[in-house]
């Protein structure tokens, strides 16, 4: 049995929410608490099972462009005639990738759990999201990374546009679409690497490896990262994440920016940094630039939000800059803070959005202006939004400085304008930050929501395992950093190589 | 080419089955159009008998005459007060003109290909004296799998179309 | 004993933070159990227990004969050249520096267990100050520059939080805000500075990989090699060593980031004493001492820190001389005296600086909580002209407070007098050193003087003047003139005794050999600081300037008395006069307001404008690129809302009408499909017949 | 050429066929159409019973024609079943007007 699970966990990390969504169609759509059980149980489970990862995870390996550097391998002939497989598999980029979404998926479910529209679809949709969302992470054949990517678009489409807020069909259609101009441009490459390479192959770390049969690399390149900014969002593509987060139910909201965003950099780092090393190379600058507007441009945004969704949306946006630049700098310390801070950034960000979602289930809007003093009312709630905000603005001691900091570190030594100006974001980030606490805590008591209650014991187990997470990285990064050091490290040997 | 008795019996035939059939396309009035195929179906058992097929020709007169027929007439009684079907009962315009023409493409093609066709002939064998010997045989032997589904299905249809029109009743 | 420090001394650093959790999240319950004193209680006795084993450490640092202690706690980051380690640093300044925090901050809990008796948020307010103490600890002890960083902001937080501790008032969160965003400024600089040297440091030094680049010691050993390093065109060392600084200013409320140190006040006044006096605001003046190797390798960043001191100490004292709050007297007085300390580490007396900072402690910490005390006797009254007489009232107050503004107007042989001159005579002749520095200071001591003694004529002398303005009260909704004055209780009165004692003594530990001492603490700090100064030598202008600064101070006082006590009415008739040059300065020059129509405005306005840019002009350029499938999309008053929504509507659109048509071929009729299907199949005969 | 051959044969169930062709195309009623499907039915028996006949010369295209037959039955009662059930529910059997499963 341990064998079973030890040889085939990422399969089962990635299937078993299928299968618990598969259950979740058989329970009769009346016994609403039943099927959020099972949906609890069935993203549990997988947490488990990536805590086993976790524990039998070799830091030392290499990346995946060695066959030796990928671990939990599985690999079976899929559609033979074109030489496609499931071929699955971790690294240090990957791992802390899975992490990240194995916790957050429950932390999810219990965030639902007034939901009680289409209950059994929501829940079934969730499970499937989940699994398109581990596949994409464990992925290395390049057909079935697609086929994933997709996966995972669908039923985020369904649950914005049903379960999502006054202009949800909006918001999902424009998700929806600028993500699909994003797969069509990342099909086109995939398409062309698998004529081009010989024998022809959608595998991952083969393409890597014979990266050198590419033509037209800029090219490639240009379609594979806009595919993938659109996703992250980078600065001229964003424009759909507010849309989406607004009308997106909070649930849906902690994934799309807990997770679905790393997709981007992600793809970044998997494809385009091995795949075409040295145009990325070349793209240094560009790269940088966008990371450093980034930065600057959503906490300014954000500092003029009158929505706290948008608000948090907008510091997403200004967060992944911080990812951008220190993926662009090329150094070790930029490359681990870039993937250190895709994982922090998950977890302050998921719990923003799981604290707006708590706000507005209580006061059913989201006006900051229309709070005021729930400190004095909510001291607990007040005290994790704190702890989260504090994060969110790179507070020593709490996770995400200490990925800013080697960001910034990183960006210094290759990008010495470019990361004085983005140094400058910490202060507009503590403004908005600040100033959104001061409008919604601090200050007299809002009469009419004197009464309102403080959080819920359900709120709290949902929202606690974040929380400790923010303090324990920011004091002890070490679990992280180690799964991703040696990983990166071979990645931006080979990119700096390149050139 | 001599024409024998038989020739001028089958070519009858063939009128009788042929002619009828454009009346049911062409007549306007359902009434007409289930009258003319009445005789389709009596010519083409009669042509079943010149292909020496008694068998079959029984059966066409039983189960087509005897029983699709008088469906039909009973449907169309039943159904009687839509007068503007059975009156006008053709469609006109484009959507025909569109269904000439593929028709008329279709026969021409047909001939065409008719013209320069060879059949691979069985030549040698002997065509059997009693078919419904033989018949029996093969449905009892090679066919019994698909004569048992078809009586299943018979079955089924029975059961379904008693089903249906008792719903509709209600 | 050096076992212990060696192996334990993050003990020190963690008593406190263990005291903030347990208040922090069992303080509700704690209240329950054993009422609202447990807080004080537990807090005070965990920054207790630092203080005995910081005064260990003193010992132990004081017996090593400057050799540093580290005690390694554990690998912080550990990345390609980066290593970081969290490793306490026990040397003659941070020894210092921990009794001052650890001794004076026990005084500050004691006193606060009486000053925030009955307060609803008690719990609350003892963790935020022991969770304070903890980060002052871990800046002062960092070993290296990033861990530093985490207690300076560390502090700040806790700055912010204490500030707005009654955070239902809306200007106290204001002030909270302005306090930790300005801070953020100078924190930009801080890490910018930081990187930098990291950046050059990593390069230049080639060092092997687990190395700890920003600990003191390899910064201390590498320093050298910036010498000649170069960016941007200017000489690196000065562009890393002004970012350090602008981090200094803003930590320190130094021109041009001191704004947030008046509007601090807003705060509980053990606050003030302990954060915005004794300890927190001098972090700026420590960080350049313990990065002196640096500074001193940059003359045109010394001279800036020099003007910059000596600018703020003259700004602030103006300032101060016009205010009415007794809490923001004392602030812009805080100010100006951590101009001095900046002017002395400017000319490059490090020690002199540092011993500055010590005395500050005392004597201002005293002074903020005699006015907590008095604060307290007045039931929240904080302006002094409603004041008056109160000596009679308030006697223990009135004599530690007198103490310490004796000391802090630098009268001999108090402790401020011992480390102004020292400041003064080293801006006069130091290395860097130059007479109209030495002007601004002796000018900014003789206003001081005037300021401390208006403050406290005016407070404890003359007639109690209580009934004067009645008609606004600036207490929380009472009136005061119901109340008998009386004066506060031991858990008051005793930390000011001590205190006082302190602000009176301590100087001697720095006489100058000028007049007969040793300066015993430039000795300690040496093997830190290194040797400055001009130790032995008589020059007989230092005993010239001695005796001009206390005529200065004597003057000022002098002038105080007869403004304030002897002719109240010279004061109002020389406003009148002159008028325009004295709403200026009462009205702090308006440098709040020109900042914030600068910069709060400013930010505020581009932000919306990007917002707006974001909501209209990057959609018309996603807009843009749809245009050619627009022109399909028919509706017409569609446009209005294209400019905003972009192409995505427009896609859309255009896939929803071409379905729309595609959708008429589903007629639903079935003969028509058959037709189709008829017609297809002829034609594929026809073809197949024909290309036969 | 026999006039009794194989190709009359064909042209008799070609014809059928067509016919039945048009009028499925063509009859505005379902009943019309049923016609036409009965047609083209026919057509397929009779041609396997003639190249049964007079090329394989043996009985397995009767064989099929049978079933053929039997079928057309049974698809006759249910068709009809069918009709009535339509008739019933909307008092229309104009097969333009049927389209409710359009969507």
């Amino acid at each position: 049995m341990t064998e079973f699970i030890h040889n085939h966990i990422l399969t089962l990390i990635t299937f078993l929410p299928l299968l618990g969504g598969a259950v979740v169609l058989l329970i009769p759509r009346d016994r609403k608490d039943a099927i959020r059980r099972t949906a609890l149980v069935f993203t549990l489970i997988p947490l488990l099972l990536a805590g086993m990862l976790f524990a039998g995870f070799n830091t030392s390996s290499s990346g995946f462009t060695t066959e030796a550097g990928i671990q939990f391998v599985e690999k079976h002939a899929w559609i033979r005639d074109f030489n496609i497989n499931y071929f699955v598999g971790v690294d240090g980029l990957s791992i802390p990738m899975i992490l990240l979404c194995a916790l957050i998926c429950p932390l999810c479910i219990l965030a639902s759990w007034n939901i009680e529209k289409g209950v059994k679809g929501y829940h079934f949709l969730f499970l499937l999201l989940e699994t398109g969302m581990m596949g994409v992470f464990v992925a290395l054949d390049f057909f079935l990374f697609f086929i994933f990517w997709e996966v995972m678009l669908l039923p985020m489409y369904f649950l914005i546009g049903i379960w999502g807020g006054p202009r949800k069909e909006y918001a999902a259609i424009k998700f929806f679409i600028y993500t699909l101009v994003g797969s069509v441009l990342m099909l086109l490459v995939i398409i062309y690497a698998y004529l081009v390479s010989t024998p022809h192959t959608f595998d991952l770390t083969e393409l890597a490896r014979n990266s050198s049969v590419l033509g037209y690399r800029a090219i490639l390149w240009w379609g594979l990262f806009i595919g993938f900014a659109i996703k992250v969002p980078l600065f001229p593509f964003h424009t759909w994440l507010p849309d989406a987060h607004v009308e997106a139910p909070t649930a849906i909201s902690v994934v799309l920016a807990g997770i679905l965003l790393k997709m981007g950099t992600y793809g970044i780092l998997r494809i385009n940094f091995s795949l075409l090393p040295d145009v990325t190379r070349s793209m240094a600058t560009v790269m940088a630039v966008i990371g450093t507007i980034n930065i600057i441009y959503g906490a300014l945004c954000a500092m003029a939000q009158k929505d706290l969704k948008k608000l948090v949306a907008y510091s997403s946006i200004s967060h992944m800059g911080y990812v951008m630049l220190g993926m662009a700098s090329f150094t070790d310390e930029g490359l681990n803070g870039a993937v250190l801070q895709m994982f922090n950034h998950g977890v302050v960000t998921a719990m923003l959005f799981l604290l707006v979602g708590v706000v507005y289930d209580r006061a059913h809007h989201r006006e900051i202006e229309g709070f005021g003093g729930l400190a004095s009312v909510t001291p607990n709630y007040a005290f994790v939004t704190f702890l989260a905000f504090f994060a969110a603005l790179g507070l020593p001691g709490l996770n995400s400085f200490i990925s800013e900091a080697l960001v910034l570190l990183g960006a210094f030594k290759t990008h010495t304008v470019l990361a004085v100006i983005a140094a400058t974001g910490v202060i507009i980030t503590a403004a908005y930050c600040l100033w959104t606490l001061q409008r919604v805590f601090l200050g007299a008591v809002n009469q009419k929501y004197a009464l309102l209650p403080d959080l819920t014991g359900r709120e709290i187990a949902s929202l606690a395992p974040l929380a400790v997470l923010v303090v324990v990285l920011g004091v002890f990064p070490h679990p992280v950093l180690n799964l991703m050091k040696s990983t990166l490290g071979s990645l931006n040997a080979l990119v700096v190589a390149a050139l | 080419m001599e024409i024998g008795m038989r020739d001028i019996v089958f070519l009858c035939v063939a009128l009788l089955t042929t002619i009828p059939c454009l009346i049911v396309v062409f007549s306007r009035n359902v009434l007409y159009s289930a009258f003319a195929l009445f005789f389709t179906f009596l010519g083409t058992s009669g042509l079943y008998f010149f292909l020496d097929a008694e068998f079959l020709a029984i059966t066409q007169v039983v189960v087509y005459i005897g029983g699709v027929s008088v469906l039909l007439l009973f449907a169309i009684l039943l159904t009687k007060n839509v007068d503007e079907i059975r009156k006008t009962n053709m469609i006109s315009g484009p959507r025909m003109a569109l269904a000439g023409a593929a028709a008329l493409a279709l026969l021409g093609s047909f001939l065409y290909a008719l013209k320069g066709a060879r059949w691979a002939m069985n030549g040698n064998a002997a065509y059997p004296a009693t078919t419904i010997k033989g018949l029996g045989d093969l449905l009892l032997s090679k066919y019994l799998l698909p004569f048992e589904i078809v009586s299943i299905l018979l079955l089924a249809v029975l059961v379904g179309s008693l089903v249906i029109s008792r719903r509709s009743v209600q | 004993m050096t076992y212990f420090i060696k192996s334990y001394g993050f003990i020190i650093v963690l008593l406190p933070l263990l005291g903030a959790v347990v208040n922090g999240f069992f303080g509700k319950r704690l209240r329950e159990r054993f009422g609202g004193t447990a807080s004080g209680y537990i807090a005070s006795a965990m920054v207790f227990l630092s203080f005995l084993l910081s005064t260990a450490a003193f010992i132990v640092v004081a017996g090593s004969h400057g050799a540093a202690i580290v005690n390694h706690a554990y690998t912080w980051m550990s990345l390609g050249t980066l290593q970081v380690e969290i490793a306490f640093l026990f040397d003659p300044l941070s020894a210092m520096m921990l009794l001052i925090i650890t001794g004076i901050g026990f005084l500050i809990h004691v006193y606060s267990t009486a000053y925030m008796h009955g307060d609803q948020g008690i719990s609350r307010y003892f963790a935020y100050l022991n969770l304070f103490v903890f980060s002052m600890l871990i800046l002062v002890l960092a070993e290296n520059a990033l861990l530093m960083f985490v207690g300076w902001e560390g502090v700040g937080l806790c700055s912010y939080l204490l500030i707005g501790f009654w955070f239902q008032e809306k200007q106290n969160t204001t002030a909270a805000n302005k306090a930790f965003i300005v801070n953020r400024v100078g924190d930009f600089g801080f890490i910018a500075g930081l990187f930098l040297l990291y950046w050059f440091l990593a390069k230049a030094a080639g060092p092997s990989a687990g190395t700890s680049i920003l600990s003191f010691s390899y910064l201390a050993e590498h320093a050298h090699l910036l010498k000649d390093a170069t960016i941007f065109g200017a000489s690196l060392a000065t562009v890393i060593c002004l970012a350090l600084f602008l981090g200094a200013t803003g930590k320190s409320a130094q021109i041009p980031l001191y704004v947030w140190l008046p509007d601090a006040m807003a705060g509980p006044t053990p606050v003030s004493a302990l954060i915005h006096a004794a300890t927190m605001v001098t972090a700026g003046v420590y960080m350049v001492g313990r990065l002196n190797f640096l500074f001193s390798m940059s003359h045109t960043a010394m001279a800036v820190i020099a003007v910059t001191g000596a600018g703020t100490a003259l700004l602030a004292a103006t300032m101060g001389c016009l205010q009415n709050d007794i809490k923001k007297v004392l602030a812009y007085s805080t100010v100006s005296q951590l101009g001095y300390m900046f002017l002395a580490m400017g000319v490059g007396a490090w020690s002199a600086g540092l011993f500055h900072v010590m005395t500050h402690a005392f004597f201002k910490a005293c002074l903020f909580l005699g006015a907590g005390s008095v604060i307290l006797g007045m039931h929240h009254e904080q302006d002094i002209r409603k004041m008056g007489g109160l000596r009679k009232h308030m006697p223990r107050t009135f004599a530690t407070f007198a103490l310490a503004t004796a000391a802090i107007m630098g009268m001999p042989p108090l402790s401020g007098f011992f480390s102004k001159d020292e400041i003064l005579w080293q801006a006069w002749s130091g290395e860097h050193g130059h007479p109209g520095l030495w002007f601004a200071g002796f000018l900014t001591a003789g206003i001081t003087a005037f300021y401390m003694a208006r403050l406290l004529f005016l407070t404890f002398f003359g007639e109690t003047r209580r009934d004067a303005h009645h008609n606004h009260h600036d207490d929380h909704g009472e009136h005061a003139h119901d109340r008998v004055i009386s004066e506060s209780p031991a858990a008051i009165t005793v930390p000011l005794i001590i205190l006082a004692g302190f602000s009176a003594a301590a100087g001697l530990v720095g006489v100058p050999a000028a007049l007969g001492g040793s300066n015993r603490i430039a000795e300690f700090l040496a093997p830190v600081l290194g040797h400055h100064g001009t130790a032995g030598t008589h020059d007989p202008i230092e005993y010239v300037l001695m005796a001009a600064s206390v005529c200065a101070a004597l003057a000022g006082g002098g002038l105080a008395y007869l403004f304030y006590l002897a002719r109240p009415d010279i004061p109002v008739m020389l406003a009148e006069r002159l008028g325009p040059v004295h709403r200026l300065v009462y009205n702090k020059y308006y440098i709040d307001e020109i900042y914030g129509a600068l910069f709060v405005t400013g930010t505020k306005i581009l932000s919306r404008v990007l917002a707006l840019f974001d909501r209209h002009v990057i959609d018309l350029l996603v807009n843009v690129s749809g245009l050619a499938l627009r022109t399909q999309a028919r509706i017409a008053g569609w446009f209005d809302q294209a400019y905003v929504d972009g192409a995505v509507n427009l896609v859309a659109d255009s896939t929803l009408s071409f379905g729309e048509q595609v959708r008429k071929l589903q007629t639903g009729r079935v003969q028509v499909y058959v037709l189709v299907l008829v017609c297809m199949v002829a034609l594929g005969i026809v073809i197949r017949l024909m290309t036969v | 050429m026999e006039l009794t051959g194989i190709t009359s044969y064909i042209i008799i169930s070609l014809i059928l066929f067509l016919a039945g062709l048009l009028t499925v195309v063509s009859k505005k009623s379902i009943i019309g159409i049923f016609l036409g499907i009965e047609l083209i039915l026919n057509s397929a028996a009779l041609n396997f019973a003639a190249f049964s006949r007079l090329t394989a010369r043996n009985l397995e295209g009767q064989m099929v024609s049978m079933f053929v037959i039997v079928l057309a039955a049974a698809e006759a009662a249910i068709a009809l079943a069918l009709l009535l059930a339509i008739y019933k529910r909307y008092r229309d059997i104009n097969a333009d007007n049927l389209t409710t499963l359009k969507w």
